[in-house]
């Protein structure tokens, strides 16, 4: 293709959007509405994982021990274990110190026996199997009740496996929504003027010639969502972002750089990419002339 | 230039528009379509330029059968065919002048060759002063000219014109036979379908009647009626 | 029936198309609009359905002056005139039998006359057969007869027809305008723009002659040309 | 209108709609997945409102008495503090069964005096305002501590209320966008028809003649989008509902009743009277023939 050529498809690409002025405002408004829709999922979604994600941290599993086991091989080899990250040792005297902090009380066990087991606290890996873990410590020897928030944890992890799970499919579904959305946006937008098509094979247009300035128009009315939505999106997850760090300072939010930066990916493919394929696409039927 | 061989077409509404034409048009010729309304004059011209495959028979233009030809050879082969619709067929968003240009850019002539011929072309008819005008803003007449000036601008081999002086006065109309007539005398092979009883006589060149989808007439230096 | 005072119309892209038109048509005129290509036919019967308002002076219709009229008076205005536009105005999307009634429809005629006066329309101008089908699958000339059968079918008082045999042979003209006059004898008032210097020289009717948007000639039992 | 009439505008809303078949389809579809956007959004929503509203049930606030301290006339008193929902006595003799159980061991201080102090657990009322609430606590004679849970209580509050506040800030985005969506894709099939609609007008129609079969149509194309969504919402809600109870039970998640009752009316609100709206607003361009 010449130069001189690829300068007018541009030209008639621009020509064609303004002498279709409603049309094409009413098709960049209605992608850029679209982008906007991926745009607070994706905002959501990501935020919702990364706060699983940072949940994942605080799961623990404790192990009491039997009166005078040697805490040392049994920590070795629970560390071995698939799912655990990190096994801490609690004395009783450590447990005891603990619980008379959280009590409030003082001398807790001056006048009497510390009653409390020795402890192991098992920092759990987020892709553990928590059944199946427990029923490995339970078969140990020396250890005499695997107890504290079992069924909390396992709670905690079927809830950010569940997080995840529906955070991709919704953000699927989501986006191929507002894929066909663009798509046929821009669809209806070339339906309107299917005529003009014709005249121009009549007249002896090879496809592509057609083709390319449609093709242009869409990928301009992407660029164009892409642009508005981009700027309402980063500005409000700018307020968003702001206004939970005042509320509730620790909730763990996507940094405004890293979600502006992967949504900038996201938004632009969807957006620019889908412009040129719906407009290429919905001229295909009308060539054959 | 033109040959039909048994050339029959039935619309997928089941219309029978041509049946059974023979008809073979030379190099250089000038002929008439005539007939009633519904007789099938634009079919025939559709058949020409392939905006329809005929449902029996061969069209061949030059040495090539339609029928037979890919799909990537159609916009080579219309780029030497002009045709004047019976309906303009005007690309609205377009100027006067992008619409004669048009016929131009398909074939990706330079810049140069587009601001001087389609200037030219559009003095001939007779519309300079509505280059920069849009087709909506045309009258009936204006419309016509237009359609005629895109479909001669890039010099075809052969001229396709339905009814091009329907819209136009008798003194517009003889202007626009003249340029016909120069551009036959240049070589390119016209073929007009007309009503014009008038330039029909006048001419006396050849014309092949239709009716009811069959050729009921075809004479050298004929006229409108039998 | 139809006045014009000092009547000028400059479009919006300035170009001037009837200049201080002063003019009066009776109830009951036959009259013919000639000119050439562009001379401001179109124009004027624009102004007088009201499609475009005159930029200078005034245009009465009956005893209603159309720059005074309020919007929703507009549609019933029109329902007394029937129109056959230039380029038909037909929609896509109906049949040819549901364009014609369209007419009927706006009047919320009843299903019984819809039924009885439509097909007979139709019968008159020679498209019974074509009654189930879509504009687009019509020839030039049948386009034209279907724009006709629609403004006639409900009797309208006046009737603008716009190069009505633009795209018809001469036989089926002398038909249409036999209608015409069949018509122009039950009462109804009838403007029509023409290049037909046949017709207009031989019915020999009132002629107004329009150039760069002025009358130049107004004559009864006029001829097309001077 | 005489009946006739709206009957020849029914046929001629369903002859448009066939007719422009291409068009009516994306329009159909178009409207039919921007309403699936919405109710995704809506059951994420409205089950995060849901869960948050559970989640306020369990809170409570702990109050540790100085000893000797007769509990009853402060039970009434803080009952009557706004932010409390119940006040309830826990003896310390309670308290130390409820250590030894949940530290798994027996006799805790029998060999000792109890050091635990009286507690009142107060349940709290969602829309509490904490730090008010302590501080009047604290002002109060006979009260030691109050202390457990304090900074837990506060971050779930405020959790809470953040996923309220977000959730209707962007249930009405997502409304508003897809509302947008909605009117814009009819508005595109009836702009690529101004010719139609100027031609009726110069055959004498009126406003309502012209505009009612366009109504009807984007009624029609409403009720079409919405049928659809509803049909994949339910059938996507059910799937959900199904793998959530299965996977955890514990998740409090709406009945498909409510959700499906709530989202058909949401869904066919927005769907039908929009399609109306869209049609009736993008042909009023085109009257001014
Ligand atoms: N696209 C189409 N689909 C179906 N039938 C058609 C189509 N185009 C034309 N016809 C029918 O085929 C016949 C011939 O039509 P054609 O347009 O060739 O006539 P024509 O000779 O050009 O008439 P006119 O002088 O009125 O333009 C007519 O009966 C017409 O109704
Ligand atoms: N909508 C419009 N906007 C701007 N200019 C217009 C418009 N319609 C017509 N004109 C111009 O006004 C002048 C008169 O046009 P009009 O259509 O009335 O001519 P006409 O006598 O009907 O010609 P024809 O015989 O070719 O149909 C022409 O120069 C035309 O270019
Ligand atoms: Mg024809
Ligand atoms: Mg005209």
């Amino acid at each position: 293709m010449k130069a001189k050529t690829f300068l007018y498809f541009t030209k008639e690409a621009s020509i064609g959007l303004s002498r279709n002025g409603l049309m094409s405002l009413a098709a960049v408004t209605t992608v850029a509405f679209s982008l906007i829709i991926l745009g607070c999922f994706f905002i959501v979604i990501t935020n919702c994982i990364h706060f699983a994600e940072m949940a994942k941290g605080v799961l623990e599993l404790k192990v009491y021990l039997k009166e005078n086991v040697d805490p040392a091989p049994l920590q070795a080899a629970i560390s071995e274990f698939k799912g655990v990250e990190e096994v801490r040792f609690v004395s009783k005297e450590e447990g005891a110190e603990w619980l008379e902090k959280s009590l409030g009380v003082k001398n807790l066990f001056v006048t009497a026996d510390n009653p409390l087991p020795d402890t192991l606290d098992i920092r759990l890996d987020p892709k553990v199997n928590v059944k199946k873990l427990v029923k490995q410590l339970d078969s140990l020897d020396g250890i005499d009740e695997v107890a504290y928030g079992k069924t909390f944890v396992e709670a905690m992890l079927i809830i950010i496996q569940i997080i995840g799970v529906l955070g991709i499919c919704l953000i699927t579904i989501i986006g191929l929504v507002v894929l066909y959305i663009i798509v046929n946006t821009i669809r209806l937008t070339v339906l309107a003027r299917w005529k003009e098509i014709e005249i121009m094979k009549l007249v002896g247009a090879t496809d592509w010639f057609i083709r390319w300035p449609f093709m242009l128009e869409g990928i301009f009315i992407g660029v164009c969502g892409t642009i508005i939505s981009l700027l309402l999106l980063t500005k409000g997850y700018h307020l968003l972002y702001a206004y939970i760090k005042e509320a509730a300072p620790f909730i763990p939010v996507l940094s405004e750089k890293i979600v502006n930066y992967r949504m900038f990916w996201l938004i632009t493919m969807v957006g620019v990419a889908f412009g040129a394929v719906g407009s290429t696409w919905s001229i295909k039927k009308f060539l054959r002339v | 230039m033109i040959q039909f061989q048994r050339v029959s077409k039935t619309y997928s509404n089941k219309t029978i528009a041509l049946t059974g034409i023979d008809l073979f048009i030379e190099k250089g010729e000038f002929v008439f379509l005539v007939g009633p309304s519904g007789a099938g004059k634009t079919t025939f011209i559709k058949l020409v330029i392939r905006r329809e495959l005929p449902t029996e028979g061969q069209v061949l233009i030059g040495r090539k059968n339609l029928s037979l030809m890919k799909n990537h050879e159609i916009p080579i082969f219309r780029r030497n065919i002009g045709v004047i619709f019976q309906d303009y067929k005007l690309l609205p968003n377009k100027t006067v002048f992008e619409n004669v240009a048009f016929a131009l850019e398909v074939i990706e002539a330079s810049r140069k060759d587009v601001l001087k011929q389609v200037p030219a072309v559009l003095e001939l008819v007779g519309l300079k002063d509505k280059a920069k005008v849009f087709p909506t803003e045309l009258s009936g007449g204006e419309q016509q000219r237009v359609s005629l000036a895109r479909a001669i601008v890039n010099r075809p081999l052969l001229l396709l014109a339905d009814e091009p002086t329907g819209n136009l006065d008798p003194d517009t109309s003889w202007g626009i036979m003249d340029l016909l007539m120069e551009i036959n005398k240049r070589g390119t092979t016209i073929v007009m379908a007309t009503h014009n009883k008038n330039i029909v006589d006048r001419m006396r060149r050849r014309v092949v009647a239709l009716e009811n989808g069959q050729i009921v007439r075809d004479e050298q230096k004929g006229v409108y009626d039998i």
